[in-house]
């Protein structure tokens, strides 16, 4: 697989609307600045998050998932984020059993007033995810463009 | 098996389905009959007291009969299963899932000291954990520890490989894979009334048969019953492309031993899945 | 095919200057179903708006993308724009282009190719949304006041005099709780029966008010605006209409009982008025020491003497179901169980260690010893008093972690008070710190010094009985010896905890404790008075330690947040709640055990399986309660359960569209 | 059955003669079998554990390694109160510390899996079947004596190791001294500390624990005083001259082991079990109490 020359990691991260995207706006308010290749979807509790979203999100093309909420504890539906924690636990251990690099599926709490740690998790992501290279795992576009016969 | 136990449990069950057919308590027993091969057995529906006489009980017997059930949700009455083992906790998963009603099943206790099946290597429950009548006495069960080292064998030395062997494999069997949805009509924690594969949910699950399409299908189908699952093996017996399903859903399994303390499906009927709860002291790797 | 309007916002050079608005336009206008991508200098302004609104009219647009700041800051003027359109206000997508984009990126080209494929999303979820309208739910105006104590007769009050229909339920015979036991209330050391025993009086005089004493809440369900509370009244064998309190039936009882009210000191019958001042003003008999009624003997001679025949030896409990719009807990608390814990203090077996509380009634003129302070082992004037402050509090080891507040003030309050009774008496003090954080305390505290208080910092190690000496040895860390004092009798102000069988209302009403079984607020600082569950409210030390000013304070709170539920006729519910598709749900209720707000319910409806008509269980979320945070969604294999706003088509069209 | 394996210790030889003898007078009357530890060795006392908590840990641990090697399946019983907290340290090291475990193990050159229960005399004089048996065996009654039972520190604490019911008002031996009649006194100094070695290095400070003990105990009505240990019987017992003169007290109060109590009331001679023994005289109170069973006071 020839790594195209300009390929840039394609990273989408569902946030929590209540603390992770908070954290985010503050982060913007404060001109904190951070790589442009995080896309952010906003849900309105981590626990919105269906383990299967991860799934399509490699399917479709992204080199990276992250999954952002609330510390346990904080969540503003109360019990929310600890269904989350399980769920994911569940789902990065089915992820990297099936072969996806640790990396490229994170999860984590970052609530509405850490914005530094937002952006320093961005940035870390993104060089992590960049240092990774294209993700082939799991893509449809590896199909459409010939699949079996290339390889 | 020691034959003349096994052959004495054989008529035994006759004779008590005969004699639940004649009283009535059943309006028909599901058990296993014979087949044109001798070494197969398939699902019998006796319906009739004299039809008592076709139920066999032989190493053959090893269709999983609780799902059947689903068919007849509502019967006018009770529903007779054989129940084996595994068939027992199959019960307890539909019962669990509120998919059927304890009170309209009458079971069969059959005590199996294994059948030619390979998941009977390390079964942990051989006599059925929920039964109405016992037919002959219960056999003895496996050790602790064979049935505990014999459960996860296969995960453990599969996630020995490296990264990469494990997507060539995965992706391999996910070639194969002919989407004919075998593994979940047969599977008892799949009692959804309409599955998610079937509907017409465009960015949900593709109909094409590619590889991408069937790994996300796979997967999604672990987890789906991952916390469920009562390792019964018929997933991977009917598969007609042979994936080795269990290896993957028997993942999901390992971990939630590893992380939330032991846990056997269909066990105990009321025991919650993990995902429908949740515990405060849960492991926190995402700070 | 959707017409979709897209503006871009230059939020005057925020957005502009790090990202090419007219490029973004220019590119999204592309996308089919895009009739309309214009950008504009500042869109939430007033001639921003406008534009908007003509070009919904000129182009006959249905769904609109903005492109601008964070869709937290305007969504909701955005959507009170389109409530003057023929747009349904729900119909729109916030892009943020503003603080996740253009605020945060360095490199023009690049955060103007984040800024395309962020509007992209939003375009593919709008292209998904539909109309939502929010619903409204009837509001009882009718509330519901658990606990008789000061904080509860203060909320009744006040949601009464606004007019409000306010039932008060009590578990005691009368109300009053643990104020009316006090003597004096500091730091103005009026007396505390004098001003908390009119307000008592107005409870079962104000019209609006229905007192219901020896009742308990049995069962809750339902909602905001609709509670549905079972209360059981307990059986008081005597008839309250009639009885008119002459108190000649308590003359004749033949049993006597230790007095719970007067805290195990003096004795009461087993027919008995809770205190003199009760209200109601009537007696109720209490059954289990009732030789009557426990079947210990014939006696009934109440029953004899009383001149309007109102005992009723055959008086069951008995069950009322009332429907409430909201409900205030004031469970109040009690004085832990120090007995329990410190044996280095004799752990009660000596007579003359008491509680706060039991000082409390004897130094109250309508205490068992009419305000003398008698110690309780031979009736003498103790001239020695030791206080002993922080039993059970601040204490982890043995006790309760945190502070309990009001302490440190009644301490200062009864050494005051015994140096004003007993004449050439001591008090000494063993204290931690002293913490006087109210209006007047500081001054409070320093005139207990002046008239004679001695404060001793460190705590008192062990007390044992010598002769009729009380021995407290403890240690005084500010000239760091051992100290010995010879008392005759100590008080010891024990930690505050939660009123017994709090955990029981809790789970009744479905709100949450913390660790210390103290009732859960919503949110400590913000909304202190509301708990998780929208209608039900708290007042006074159900939510922690605290003194008088601050619980009738919080008590008056509880009451506004209440009439603000009842200001409106209807309430209105965020209509971005889930929604259950019938047809494809199978009634297996994995949804059910990961809502927070228990907001799901299973409901029967009709079904067919073959030719036959059946009955099947599916999944049904309840309006008033759904907060819509999608914890369900996620649970449901099938997807019969969806969020209205944020369904999963509309999430996967965003991932679609961002990997296009 | 009354069978313990028995670690006597080095005080029963020495300081704590008496108790020895009441012992074995008492176990012979009531059939109490003990199996004393072969080989057994000093269990550290106060010395081993200020120098290496390992060195404190193995020495007991060897002991109880000893009994557990003979796999009679018998608890340890252990008459004095220090040797008794120190193997009750090392019993739960290794059930509760599989990395000390190994290490003791390694030590003592022994296995040792902590089956068996470690016991002060007065676990087991105050079982059910104990106390029947020397209910049967009494011939004479103390009726009338008051006593303070005094149980000293390490019989109750530390409550995670001992695991006693109460550290503050430990009953006890007030159940077990009350079977021969006398009346055990509510007083308030039961478990406060006696100053142990602290008499021997600084007696004139350490003076005063012992003083508040005496003086609360007789404040309380007891003509004597009750001890479960050699050491604080040693401190009560030997000093209570000395206080008296130094610090100008009339204390009167004999200090008894309470096995000494048991064998009176079971008809033990004065030579037998030592009561001439005592530094404080303890002979004339006894004999003025002690009465045939059925003699009127």
């Amino acid at each position: 697989m020839s790594v195209e020359k300009n390929w840039e990691p394609k990273i989408i991260a569902f946030t929590c609307n209540w603390c992770t995207y908070t954290g985010a706006d503050l982060a913007g308010l404060n001109r904190m600045k951070y790589p442009e290749n995080v896309h952010l979807v906003r849900v309105p509790c981590s626990s919105r998050v269906n383990p299967q979203f991860i799934l399509r999100a490699f399917q479709k093309g992204c080199d990276g998932v992250m999954v952002c909420g609330c510390h346990p504890g904080d969540c503003h539906y109360a019990t929310g984020n600890y269904f989350t924690r399980r769920r994911f636990m569940l789902m990065k251990r089915l992820l990297e059993y099936n072969g996806i690099d640790p990396q490229r599926f994170q999860a984590r709490w970052i609530s509405g007033s850490e914005a530094a740690k937002f952006r320093d998790t961005m940035t870390q992501v993104t060089a992590q995810i960049r240092e990774l290279g294209p993700n082939s795992k799991f893509q449809e576009k590896w199909y459409q463009e010939g699949g079996p016969e290339n390889e | 098996m020691n034959d003349t136990l096994e052959i004495k449990r054989e008529a035994q069950l006759r004779e008590t389905a005969r004699r639940l057919l004649e009283d009535g308590t059943v309006g028909y027993i599901i058990g296993w009959g014979t087949t044109r091969f001798e070494d197969k057995t398939a699902p019998l529906f006796a319906a009739k007291p004299e039809e008592a006489d076709r139920l066999v009980w032989n190493e053959y017997c090893i269709n999983s009969l609780a799902k059947y059930s689903l068919d007849d949700k509502y019967p006018e009455k009770k529903i007779g299963i054989c129940v084996r083992g595994c068939d027992s906790r199959a019960v307890n998963r539909l019962v669990n899932d509120k998919q059927i009603e304890r009170e309209n099943l009458f079971l069969i206790g059959m005590p199996c000291s294994g059948k030619e099946n390979s998941v009977c290597e390390g079964c942990s429950h051989k006599n059925p954990v929920v039964y109405d009548i016992l037919i002959g006495e219960p056999v003895e069960e496996n050790t602790e520890e064979k049935a505990s080292a014999e459960r996860f064998r296969e995960i453990e030395e599969f996630e020995k490989m490296s990264p990469d062997e494990r997507y060539e494999f995965w992706a391999k069997q996910y070639d194969k894979c002919i989407r004919c949805y075998a593994c979940r009509n047969i599977c008892p924690a799949c009692s959804c009334k309409e599955c998610y594969a079937d509907q017409y949910m465009v960015g949900w699950q593709g109909k094409q048969n590619n590889r991408a399409e069937s790994q996300v299908y796979g997967l999604t189908r672990a987890y789906h019953v991952g916390d469920r699952c009562i390792e019964c093996g018929e997933c991977e017996r009917v598969c007609p492309m042979g994936l080795p399903i269990m290896r993957q859903t028997k993942k999901m399994l390992k971990d939630i031993n590893d992380l939330f303390g032991n846990y056997e499906c269909g066990v105990e009927s009321e025991r919650a899945p993990v995902l429908g709860e949740y515990d405060l002291t849960d492991r926190d790797e995402f700070m | 095919m959707s017409r979709t309007g897209v503006i871009i916002c230059h939020c005057g050079t925020n957005i502009a200057s790090m990202v090419d608005v007219e490029k973004v336009a220019e590119e999204i206008g592309k996308i089919p179903g895009v009739v309309y991508s214009v950008t504009n200098k500042y869109t939430c302004s007033e001639p921003g708006q406008q534009m908007i609104k003509d070009a919904i009219e000129e182009h006959s647009l249905d769904r609109i993308v903005i492109g601008a700041c964070t869709p937290r800051m305007h969504e909701t003027t955005f959507r009170k724009m389109l409530k003057g359109t023929k747009i349904n206000p729900y119909m729109l997508e916030i892009a943020n282009l503003r603080e996740q984009c253009a605020w945060v990126h360095t490199d023009k080209e690049k955060a103007t190719e984040k800024a395309i494929s962020l509007v992209r999303m939003s375009v593919a979820k709008v292209g998904s949304n539909k109309p939502l309208f929010t619903s409204f739910i009837p509001i009882h105006k009718k509330a519901l006041v658990i606990g008789g104590g000061i904080a509860g007769i203060q909320a009744a009050l006040d949601i009464a005099d606004a007019g409000h229909e306010v039932t008060l339920v009590e578990r005691e015979p009368s109300i009053g709780g643990k104020m009316v036991m006090l003597d004096k209330t500091f730091p103005t050391l009026d007396c505390s029966a004098c001003i908390s025993t009119p307000k008592m009086v107005d409870v079962s005089a104000h019209p609006n008010i229905t007192l219901k004493t020896s009742c308990e809440v049995e069962a809750v369900t339902g909602y905001v605006g609709n509670f549905e509370v079972t209360i059981r009244q307990k059986a008081r064998y005597v008839n309250h209409d009639i009885c008119t309190g002459c108190g000649l039936c308590e003359t004749k009882c033949p049993s006597k009982i230790s007095d719970e009210f007067n805290q195990g000191i003096g004795e009461r019958k087993a027919i008995y008025k809770l205190f003199p001042q009760a209200v109601p003003a009537k007696p109720v008999i209490d059954a289990q020491n009732c030789r009557k009624l426990n079947g210990s003997a014939k006696c009934g001679v109440c029953q004899i003497v009383c001149p309007l025949q109102c005992i009723d030896f055959e008086d069951k409990d008995q069950l009322i179901t009332e429907t409430y719009g909201a409900i205030v807990v004031a469970t109040g608390y009690e004085l832990i169980d120090w007995t329990k814990l410190y044996g280095e203090y004799g752990s009660g077996r000596y007579a003359d260690v008491i509680s706060g509380l039991q000082f409390e009634r004897l130094v109250n003129a309508s205490g068992p010893t009419e305000g003398h302070i008698l110690r309780p082992s031979d009736q003498k004037e103790p001239k020695d008093v030791v206080i002993v402050k922080c039993v059970g509090s601040r204490d982890e080891k043995k006790g309760k972690s945190y502070c309990s507040r009001a302490c440190c003030m009644y301490g200062a309050k009864h050494a005051h008070q015994i140096l004003e009774k007993i004449p050439g008496s001591n008090v000494y003090i063993f204290y931690m710190d002293v913490r006087t954080p109210g209006k007047g305390y500081e001054e409070f505290y320093n005139r207990t010094r002046e008239d004679g208080a001695t404060y001793i910092r460190g705590r008192v190690a062990k007390i044992y009985k010598e002769g009729d000496k009380l021995i407290c040895t403890g240690e005084d860390t500010l000239i760091g010896k051992p100290v010995t004092v010879k008392a005759d009798m100590v008080i010891l102000e024990t930690a505050m905890v939660p009123a017994r069988g709090v955990e029981e209302i809790v789970s009744k009403l479905g709100i949450s404790m913390d660790g210390d079984h103290w009732v859960q607020e919503a949110h400590p600082k913000l909304r202190p008075v509301e708990t998780q569950t929208a209608g039900i409210f708290l007042a006074g030390t159900c939510q922690g330690p605290k003194d008088i000013p601050d619980t009738v304070a919080q008590a008056s709170a509880a009451a506004v947040k209440v009439c603000g539920v009842f200001s409106k006729e209807q309430m209105e519910t965020s209509p971005m709640i889930s929604r259950v598709n019938e047809e494809k749900c199978c009634g297996c209720e994995f949804c059910v055990k990961c809502c927070p707000y228990s907001a799901i319910a299973m409901k029967e409806i009709d079904g067919r399986e073959g030719n036959r008509k059946i009955k099947r269980m599916v999944a049904t979320v309840n309006s008033g309660l759904c907060q819509g945070c999608g914890a369900c969604t996620a649970a449901c294999r099938t997807g019969a359960i969806d969020l209205l706003g944020y369904t999963n088509d509309q999430i996967l069209k965003e991932v679609d569209a961002l990997c296009l | 059955m009354l069978r313990y394996a028995y670690y006597p210790g080095c005080s029963m030889d020495s300081t704590g003669a008496t108790y020895k003898k009441s012992i074995e007078f008492v176990a012979e009357k009531i059939g109490l079998d003990l199996r004393e530890i072969k080989d057994w060795n000093c269990c550290g006392a106060t010395a081993a554990h200020t120098k290496d908590e390992m060195m404190a840990l193995a020495l007991p641990a060897r002991n109880l390694a000893l009994a557990e090697s003979e796999d009679l399946g018998l608890d340890i019983a252990i008459p004095c109160a220090a040797c008794y907290s120190r193997m009750k340290y090392s019993l739960h090291a290794v059930r509760t510390d599989e990395e000390k475990k190994e290490q003791i193990q390694e030590i003592i050159e022994m296995p040792y899996e902590g089956k068996n229960d470690v016991l002060s005399f007065l676990d087991i004089f105050s079982t059910e079947e104990a106390m029947e048996a020397c209910r049967s065996k009494m011939v004479r009654t103390l009726s009338g004596l008051k006593v303070a039972c005094y149980y000293g520190c390490l019989l109750s604490r530390p409550h995670e190791v001992t695991g006693g019911e109460d550290t503050e008002n430990p009953m006890d031996m007030d159940r077990i001294v009350a079977l021969t009649g006398a009346e055990p006194v509510d007083w308030s100094f039961k478990t406060e500390c006696c100053g142990a070695s602290h008499q021997v290095d600084v007696p004139k400070e350490a003076r005063p624990l012992l003083d508040r003990i005496l003086r609360n105990a007789q404040a309380n009505g007891a003509q004597a005083i009750v001890t479960a240990c050699p050491l604080c019987n040693m401190n009560l017992d030997m000093r209570q001259a000395e206080i008296n003169e130094k610090m100008e007290k009339k204390y009167n109060l004999p200090v008894y082991q309470f096995t000494e109590l048991l064998a009176v009331a079971m008809g033990a001679g004065a030579k037998e079990i030592g009561l001439h023994k005592h530094f404080f005289p303890a002979f004339e109170l006894m004999k003025k109490y002690a009465k045939r069973a059925g003699e009127n006071g």
